[in-house]
């Protein structure tokens, strides 16, 4: 167990490292750099882009760049935003709870619904629940989240007028107390829907067919040749058996919260971390989008690894080698 | 028949290393499975030997080193005074070409996406046999039809998953035969097949030896069947041979108390023939780092101070019997 | 011939891949057809700006640019098709060569490879995708190549699993003891048994190419020179309101592409399950 | 000697998509209190089905059940479903082969251990369960340890004694042997098969033995039934039935063992292969493989013929010298 | 279409206490920095401009100039000396007066720092001399008539003098993140990264503004800001799409104005381009787009077709009557015939042109548009389009394209044509070069007399129009839409507030 974690967090911090490496080449080799963002429109002053150059130290050998940029992360430093010209650091954790707050309800709700419809359908295989259900997951997997969005503001906003269609709080009204928590879950309804709807599926799937398989393993006729009720076998023997890959995927989707939540963040306007990368890699700020890129891969490192343990506390058929 | 040794396995052992688990760090030393550990047999042309012992002990294992699908650890296998080591370097084709092996599986021993005709073709080809397709697709269906597999052109146009078990063995020998191999492994080629059909593919195999002079060596769990087609019969306990001799002296006349222990265990069809099961003590064993004593003491009913010690001698009998046990003379 | 009739039988035995192959069949027919079927050029830009369903002929209205909708919509199925089918031969090839090499090959290839297979996994790939597709110039070539470059991961490592069972296989065994070379074996015996799991991987790659590319498109990365649903769907987003035509109906092609292919994956999923195909492997 | 399981003509279909597969036909016999049977034949020849039949594991709505199987006066197949839960395990227990696979892999033995007992003694104790349990590991040699491990910390051989340990749970009045032994080694199958002899005495249980392996049927069973392609072909005692055997079948069978100590004889395949079960056979089943076969045999299938050491062969070749014929 | 009565105008709800209100302005992103001199920063400009001051400000026209720190200013003779007289009663936050040492401080420090905006502009300035407390003097280096426009253009805030001396660089000055000291009729109290970025009224103000609050709420999506606004959850959008005027228009509870400025939407050609040296190329490109048709399917009929050089927009400077050639298929084959092109097989004089265009804007759809009726003349085009910064790459710093669409300001004054066309110019991209023309544009910026100016600057345009090192194809009209339950909006105050300015923005009852 001890070697396997060891070597787990090796691959993490080569992740890592390879990710960073790979982001900064990219970055680097694109065209555009920041000091268009930051000389502002319409202003073409070589002097002042000479200048802003030797500022950022952007007209360093390349290597060198990197290095020192390493070196300063590897102390925990992630640098100065160049357009923002604030702690990277800072901007993250200002927007991270949003993200957090909106992905990890929809990953939760999601798993939640989806299995159990998943068991539901599956312990009814072939009838009509099962064939509805079964049926709508694979539109809502075939849905573009970014399009039910808008079929969702469509509807619910600007149609019914019902919810609100952006942001994360009412910025008329600021509200405190009660009413501000109150205030933040109005607003989360549609893109927590939005997500939620295309999420469920998986786990939807994942469920049905696991418990599926379990219902067929041989165990489960040994269980039921010595004269266990359906439900008592289903209840102590397939679940936790069938459970086991709807925690993987729950850990996955976890790690790509970030990701996975950018364009719908983007549709609702809400003040989450995929849209401090949208911006940034539209001004090409650097330290800010390596920051993110950082932490993100950090995170997917860590819970990857989170989920592997768990997932070998919860199997005892696995072994470490 | 010749009087030479024409296989002679020397002192051959395969040694895995041992991954993973607590108990490495314990000992601190590197651990092995001592899978084959100095195996040494000889084979003549034209003679069978079968090589019995429980499941785990190394059969398979040493069936896959004299077939050079593995390089042993240790040791070396000669045909003919030549070492397999070095005729797999000089021309690996021509190697392949005198040792054959016959697998336990015959569902799998053929992809499942050709057909029967291109898999019978594929040796023909590589070899160089046959100086067209035609010519080569003849040779297939005659080779079909000595193997009693009709309508041979029918049979070519299958796949394997629409033969029987025994077809497919049967075409898995006759694919073999191709090559007109010298030396044939047949690694428990009937475990998997039905009763019924299975006495072709025994009955194939003695042919073959009987007609094309060829050394088989017959790896098997079936004592009865072993008995039935061996000249010799070696027995093997974890990763060793612990009896060897004549198939009559050892199925009548074992000494080890490991093969009496196999011996008396092995059902007899005859319900009459009640004998006394010998038990055997103990889980089965893992080649997991055996020794220093005798490998079978831990288990043995008669075990006593000096099989704890060191590895006991081969003890010689009469008729090139032997056993390696201490108490033999006892 | 039988083995036509197999496969026919095969299809029609399992309902998701029947839905599947109609629908690709249908796909495909407009590929090809897509002149004949539509009403009119997409790239005309003619008149009738922002009509609605219906009006002036236009089956599903027009855009802002005059553009018929309907037309654009069928014209749309090459691009999603073209992305979904380059990108996911592009990953499919990538996949089972470096998964079949490092699992058939085995020792330290593998353990290299499956290493670098693990890292190129954990990469949040969208964001790798879009990171590229923003700074590198977005047009459809760069799309296709990246989503495959970036998706091969999932292929390699279904491939490695493959190989490395197939390996222990024994007709795999059995070839090597024919003579067969390394080579041989891989691209003869590896690779067409074990690129089954693979195949209905990739299909439902596929599903998520198309999908990856409109949303490229939906944050103004599409590829402007061509029709593509996703950017019908970003335009369209400016008139979500007002006329509604231009991206919900683009929406709806995407899903019911995208639904296709899942259909195909899921149902190529059972159908090619190895468990299906091999007898005396249990 | 009272009957304690009487079959009357079950067939078994399973009915697909596509097809029907009949995979057990006209099974009729009887089986006394204490006795043991081994149902032998070669692979698909419906061994399994029927033991699953039995103990009504199949799935109901694929799977056709017909005929009436009598326990101990009650029809297991006309039973509700209930009555046959009560039944299971504590009057008639069955051991699978793939024992790897027959219990949870997420569960240690002695949770799997109490949840079992616990469905027909909900009162138990863990304790006494726990008690009994050990008893039955040390019956088939197991050490007390085996209680607290996972399923995957075993080796094939430990977990099918522990499987037969908790088919001994409630002291079954039949016990269903299913291929129990046959992925073992031969040491180890010898033992295991020694203690379960052993224990069948102490315990008057009565035993079916499905096995391919006509060495065990003869080492530890009395009776003897030969099945072939869902039909049977011969039973009877075993050592008559092993000495003599008169269905051209059964004798091919036999032909194909080669001894251990006797005469070395050359070995007889009997050529063909099983006919595919969906197909409903006009005559005899054994017809397109069978040496004797005459013209008859592809047009009628024989009936049963009871012999005067109180086998049961159904082969034309016996039609008339039967027992039956004459009465 | 929905007309977003679902809330209808949420500004009243919390007007109803009969305080000034709260006003909520859609802003696209973060603003970059709260010294807003460092960067020009089109986010942070509304914010700054509501909590800052400057010597004299452009109007919402971008044409007319407004007094602000400074009651008045005046040129001498020669455009050599700018004197500005500031007011006297504005004070910082913090009760300081703003003085003259501010208005120095700032811009020496503007000029000393080559990474701010402003600081190139500066580079006519040779100094500035504070003699009292509110007169500043700016003196030239050679004369530029047009500096007092751009002062009144970006990044040119006066700065709290004893606040940001320290030593400290401005960007790196805890004010720059967090203003505490500002003069303006409104200052910060609260941003929140992402999502908004709240003002309230600055009661110690000289003019006090008329809303309690004016918050800036940051929703990049555009679509989800119309649906805000329509939603009543904003009250200020401006600079949006065309699509969305003629569904805004209709909704009663919205109103919406257009709002037109010097940034015409233009098609620059690159003259280190073999083909596109060729004067008779240019000219029938220009003579291949449809102005008419790219201003009503791409701007809805809001951004009119412009055929003049310079924006017509501004009328004393443009010259209307000497302008890029109308639209005519024939008229421009007939060109490229003349000039010695023959068409091969497939009818195309030319091919292998690119028009790079940036995403968004309805650049793309613009240049969609002009392929195609190029393709009918027989010139075969590529369209690249890129996101801004990578075009912005390879436009003005590689000048690696062959031809591009692209917008910006033309203004304040048409002096900044220099830097577009001029020899050398910095924005000159395509590398246009004329001597006549340069020579009529130094002219022209060495003049203050505006009629004087208007011939030079007419004359070059005459010439451009022969030339066509570029043709403007739109002129700029930005629509802007506000709750209709506010008056006095920035665009209501020309000639009388800078644009930007929300300080006179009331309730409209
Ligand atoms: N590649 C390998 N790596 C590590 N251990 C191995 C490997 N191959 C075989 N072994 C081990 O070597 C031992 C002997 O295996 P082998 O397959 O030769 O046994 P066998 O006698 O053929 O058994 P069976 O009768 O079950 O076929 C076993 O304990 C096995 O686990
Ligand atoms: N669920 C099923 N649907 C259709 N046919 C089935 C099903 N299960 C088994 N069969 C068929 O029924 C026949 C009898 O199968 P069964 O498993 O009873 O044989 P068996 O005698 O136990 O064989 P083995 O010795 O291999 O265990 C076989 O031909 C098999 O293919
Ligand atoms: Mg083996
Ligand atoms: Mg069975």
């Amino acid at each position: 167990m001890k070697r396997y974690v060891v070597r787990r967090i090796c691959t993490g911090i080569l992740t890592v490292l390879i990710a960073f490496a790979l982001n900064f080449a990219l970055m680097k080799m694109a065209p555009g750099d920041p000091i268009t963002t930051l000389m502002g429109k319409d202003n073409d002053s070589p002097e002042m882009r000479q200048a802003l150059e030797e500022k950022y130290g952007l007209n360093e050998p390349i290597p060198v760049q990197f290095t020192s940029y390493l070196k300063t992360a590897l102390q925990g430093d992630l640098g100065n935003s160049m357009i923002y010209n604030r702690p990277v650091s800072e901007m993250i954790s200002e927007r991270v709870g949003a993200t957090v707050l909106l992905g990890l309800t929809a990953a939760i709700l999601a798993a939640l619904i989806g299995t159990i419809m998943g068991i539901c359908a599956a312990r009814r295989e072939g009838r009509i629940f099962d064939v509805v259900s079964s049926g709508t997951s694979y539109v809502f997997n075939s849905m573009p989240n970014f399009w039910l969005g808008l079929m969702l503001i469509l509807v619910f906003s600007s149609g019914l007028g019902l919810l609100p269609s952006y942001g994360m709080t009412d910025t008329r009204a600021s509200y405190t107390g009660i009413m501000y928590y109150m205030d933040i879950a109005k607003h989360m309804v549609l893109p927590v829907a939005t997500l939620t709807l295309v999420l469920i599926p998986q786990y939807f799937r994942i469920a049905k067919s696991s418990v599926l398989q379990v219902t067929n393993e041989d165990f489960v006729t040994t269980l039921r040749a010595v004269g266990m009720s359906e439900k008592k076998i289903f209840n102590k023997y397939i679940f936790k058996n069938a459970i086991l890959p709807t925690v993987t995927i729950f850990g996955i989707s976890m790690a790509y919260l970030i990701t996975g939540v950018t364009l719908i963040e983007i549709v609702f306007a809400w003040p989450g971390m995929g849209r401090l990368v949208m911006t940034a890699i539209n001004q090409r700020d650097y330290p800010t989008l390596m920051g993110i890129y950082l932490i993100m891969s950090v995170s997917i490192a860590v819970v990857m690894l989170v989920v592997d343990i768990i997932y070998a506390m919860l199997d005892p058929r696995i072994r470490y080698e | 028949m010749e009087n030479r040794e024409f296989i002679s396995i020397e002192d051959v052992a395969m040694w895995y290393p041992y991954k993973g688990k607590d108990k490495a760090k314990a000992t601190g030393k590197k651990n092995w499975i001592k899978a084959v550990d100095g195996v040494s047999l000889s084979i003549k042309k034209g003679e069978i030997l079968g090589i019995i012992g429980e499941s785990g002990c190394g059969k398979s294992t040493l069936g896959r080193i004299l077939t050079r699908l593995e390089k042993p650890t240790k040791g070396d296998c000669f045909i003919n005074g030549v070492s397999t080591g070095a005729m797999i370097k000089k021309d690996a084709k021509e190697f392949h070409k005198t040792v054959q092996i016959v697998f336990q599986n015959p569902f799998d021993t053929f992809t499942p996406r050709d057909t029967i005709g291109k898999i019978l073709m594929r040796p023909l080809k590589n070899y160089k046999i046959g100086k067209n397709d035609q010519e080569r697709y003849q040779i297939c269906l005659k080779g079909l039809e000595q193997g009693g597999l009709r309508p041979a052109e029918d049979i070519m146009k299958r796949f394997p998953h629409e033969l029987s078990g025994g077809q497919l063995q049967r075409i898995s020998i006759i694919r073999s035969m191709f090559l007109n191999p010298q030396f044939i492994i047949a690694d428990e080629p009937v475990s998997m097949l039905d009763v019924s059909v299975r006495a072709d593919i025994i009955n194939m195999l003695i042919d073959l030896s009987r007609n094309q002079g060829a050394a088989v060596l017959f790896i098997s769990h079936d004592i009865a069947l072993t008995r039935y087609i061996s000249d010799y019969i070696a027995v093997m306990y974890l990763g060793r041979v612990v009896e060897y001799g004549t198939a009559d002296d050892v199925i009548k006349n074992p000494q080890h108390p490991y093969t009496k222990a196999l011996i008396s265990n092995c059902a007899s069809i005859d319900p009459e023939e009640k004998v006394q099961n010998i038990a055997i003590e103990g889980e089965p064993p893992t080649p997991l780092n055996p020794g220093p004593g005798c490998y079978f003491e831990p288990r043995c009913y008669c075990a006593c101070e000096t099989c704890r010690q060191s590895y006991p001698e081969k003890i010689v009998m009469e008729n090139g019997h032997w056993a390696t046990c201490s108490r033999i003379n006892k | 011939m039988e083995k036509m009739k197999k496969i026919c039988k095969t299809i029609k035995g399992d309902r998701q891949l029947l839905a599947g192959m109609i629908g690709i069949v249908i796909l495909l027919a407009l590929v090809i057809l897509a002149p004949v079927v539509a009403s009119e050029n997409p790239h005309h830009y003619g008149k009738d700006i922002l009509n609605s369903l219906g009006q002036n002929g236009h089956l599903l209205g027009t855009n802002h640019m005059g553009q018929d909708i309907y037309s654009m919509i069928i014209y749309g199925v090459r691009t999603s098709l073209r992305v979904a089918v380059i990108s996911a031969l592009i990953s499919g090839v990538l996949g089972v060569l470096i998964g079949g090499v490092a699992g058939f090959f085995g020792g330290k290839v593998d353990t290299f490879v499956s290493e670098l297979i693990n890292v190129f996994m954990m990469l949040p790939s969208f964001f790798l995708i879009l990171l590229i597709i923003a700074l590198f110039g977005n047009s459809i070539t760069n799309v296709m190549v990246v989503i495959g470059i970036t998706t091969w991961p999932s292929n390699a490592k279904l491939m490695r699993a493959q190989a490395l069972s197939l390996r222990q296989r024994t007709f795999v065994k059995s070839a090597e003891a024919m003579g067969e070379t390394k080579l041989q074996i891989l691209f003869k015996y590896i690779l067409p048994n074990g690129i089954f799991p693979v195949i209905a991987n990739t299909t439902m790659g596929m599903s998520n190419a198309i999908l990856t590319e409109a949303g490229l498109s939906f944050l103004g990365l599409g590829d402007p020179s061509i029709i593509s649903w996703g950017q019908m769907i970003y335009t369209g987003k400016q008139y979500i309101t007002s006329a509604w035509w231009i991206s919900a109906f683009a929406g709806i092609a995407i899903v019911i592409t995208v639904l296709v292919f899942y259909l195909l994956g899921d149902g190529l999923n059972h159908v090619l399950n190895p468990k299906h195909l091999n007898r005396g492997a249990n | 000697m009272e009957t304690i399981l009487k079959l009357d003509d079950v067939n078994v279909t399973y009915v697909n998509k596509e097809k029907e597969v009949y995979a057990v036909r006209n099974a009729s016999f009887s089986i006394e209190k204490g006795d043991s049977l081994g149902v032998v034949g070669e692979s698909g020849s419906g061994k399994s089905t029927l033991a699953n039949a039995l103990l009504r594991l199949h799935n109901e709505k694929s799977t056709l059940i017909s005929g009436a199987a009598e326990f101990e006066g009650k029809d297991l197949i006309k039973m509700t479903s209930k009555e046959m839960n009560e039944l299971r395990w504590k009057e008639i227990s069955v051991v699978f082969q793939k024992a790897m696979n027959a219990l949870s892999p997420v569960h240690r033995i002695g949770r799997q251990v109490e949840d079992i007992y616990h469905v027909h003694e909900p009162q138990a104790s863990r304790k006494e369960i726990e008690e009994r349990m050990i008893y039955l590991l040390k019956l088939v040699n197991l050490p007390e340890r085996v209680y607290r491990l996972y399923p995957h910390e075993m080796s094939g051989g430990m977990l099918q004694r522990v499987a037969i340990a908790i088919s001994l749970l409630h002291k079954p009045k039949l016990i269903i042997f299913d291929e129990a032994t046959t992925a073992l080694d031969v040491v180890t199958q010898g033992q295991i098969l020694q203690e379960v002899v052993q224990m069948e005495k102490e315990m008057d249980m009565t035993r079916i033995m499905i096995t391919h392996d006509m060495s065990v049927v003869a080492a530890s069973c009395n009776k003897v039934a030969v099945m072939y392609a869902g039909e049977f072909m011969e039973i009877g005692r075993v050592e008559y039935i092993f000495k003599n055997p008169m269905h051209p079948y059964t004798q091919g069978l036999l032909n194909s063992f080669p001894s251990l100590k006797g005469e070395n004889e050359r070995l007889h395949a009997i050529p063909g292969f099983l006919p595919d079960l969906s197909r409903k056979q006009e005559g005899c089943i054994f017809a397109p493989r069978c040496p004797k076969a005459t013209e008859q045999c592809f047009r009628k299938k024989p009936q049963a013929s009871y012999m005067e050491d109180g086998r049961m062969v159904s082969c034309w070749l016996y039609e008339r010298g039967g027992v039956k014929d004459g009465e | 279409g929905c007309s977003g009565s679902g809330k209808g105008s949420g500004g009243d709800a919390s007007s109803s206490d009969g305080s000034g209100g709260t006003f909520i302005v859609r802003s696209a992103g973060d603003p970059m920095s709260f010294n807003p001199d460092v960067a020009g920063d089109d986010n942070g400009y509304p914010i700054a401009q509501n909590m800052f001051r400057r010597l004299c400000a452009l109007d919402s026209s971008k044409q007319n100039l407004v007094p602000e720190a400074a009651e008045s200013w005046e040129y001498n003779e020669d455009a050599t000396k700018l004197t500005f007289h500031l007011r006297d009663d504005l004070k910082w936050s913090d009760g300081e007066a703003l003085t003259s040492e501010d208005v120095k401080y700032t811009f020496d420090t503007i000029k000393a720092n080559p990474t701010y905006y402003f600081s190139a502009s500066m580079a006519v300035v040779d100094s500035i001399e504070a003699p009292d407390d509110y007169t500043v003097i700016f003196n030239l280096n050679k004369p530029d008539s047009s500096l007092v426009y751009f002062l009144g253009w970006y990044a040119t805030f006066i700065m709290p003098e004893h606040v940001y001396n320290n030593g400290q660089a401005w960007e790196e000055n805890s004010e720059a993140t967090n203003p505490t000291v500002t003069c303006g009729p409104f200052k910060l109290e609260e941003y929140n990264q992402g999502e908004s970025v709240t003002l309230v009224k600055n009661e110690e103000f000289a003019d006090p503004a008329k809303l309690d609050k004016l918050i800036f709420s940051i929703i990049p999506d555009e679509a989800t800001a119309v649906q805000a606004l329509q939603n009543g959850e904003i009250d200020f959008f401006e600079n949006f799409s065309a699509s969305y005027v003629t569904e805004l228009e209709a909704d009663p509870n919205i109103r919406v104005e257009i709002n037109e400025y010097p940034s015409p939407i233009r098609m620059l050609f690159n003259f280190n381009n073999d083909t596109l040296k060729n004067q008779a190329v240019r000219k029938a490109i220009a003579m291949a787009v449809d102005r008419d048709e790219v201003s009503e399917k791409v701007f809805n009929e809001i951004q009119k077709p412009e055929y003049a050089l310079y924006p017509s927009y501004v009328e004393w400077a443009a010259n209307t009557e000497d302008t890029a050639p109308e639209f005519d298929i024939e008229g421009a084959k007939k060109v490229l015939e003349d000039a010695g092109f023959t068409a091969d097989a497939d009818g195309n004089y030319i091919t292998g042109l690119t028009i790079d265009v940036f995403e968004g804007s309805g650049y793309p759809d613009t240049a969609r548009l002009i392929q195609a009726t190029l393709a009918e003349v027989g010139i075969q085009t590529e369209i690249e389009v890129s996101e801004y910064n990578a075009w912005s790459q390879k436009v003005s710093v590689e000048k690696d394209f062959d031809i591009c669409l692209m917008g910006g300001f033309m203004g304040p004054d048409p002096s900044a044509l220099v830097n577009r066309i001029g020899t050398g110019g910095g924005s000159n991209y395509g590398s246009y070069s004329n001597t006549k023309v340069d020579e009529l544009l130094a002219q022209g910026a060495s003049t203050a007399e505006q009629s004087e100016r208007a011939t030079y600057y007419k004359e070059a345009q005459t010439i451009l129009a022969e030339e066509l090192p570029y043709i403007n194809i739109v002129s700029f009209a930005g629509p802007e839409a506000s709750n209709a339950g506010f008056k006095n909006l920035p665009y209501d105050g020309e000639g009388k507030w800078a644009w930007a300015d929300y300080s006179h923005v009331e309730k409209a009852n």
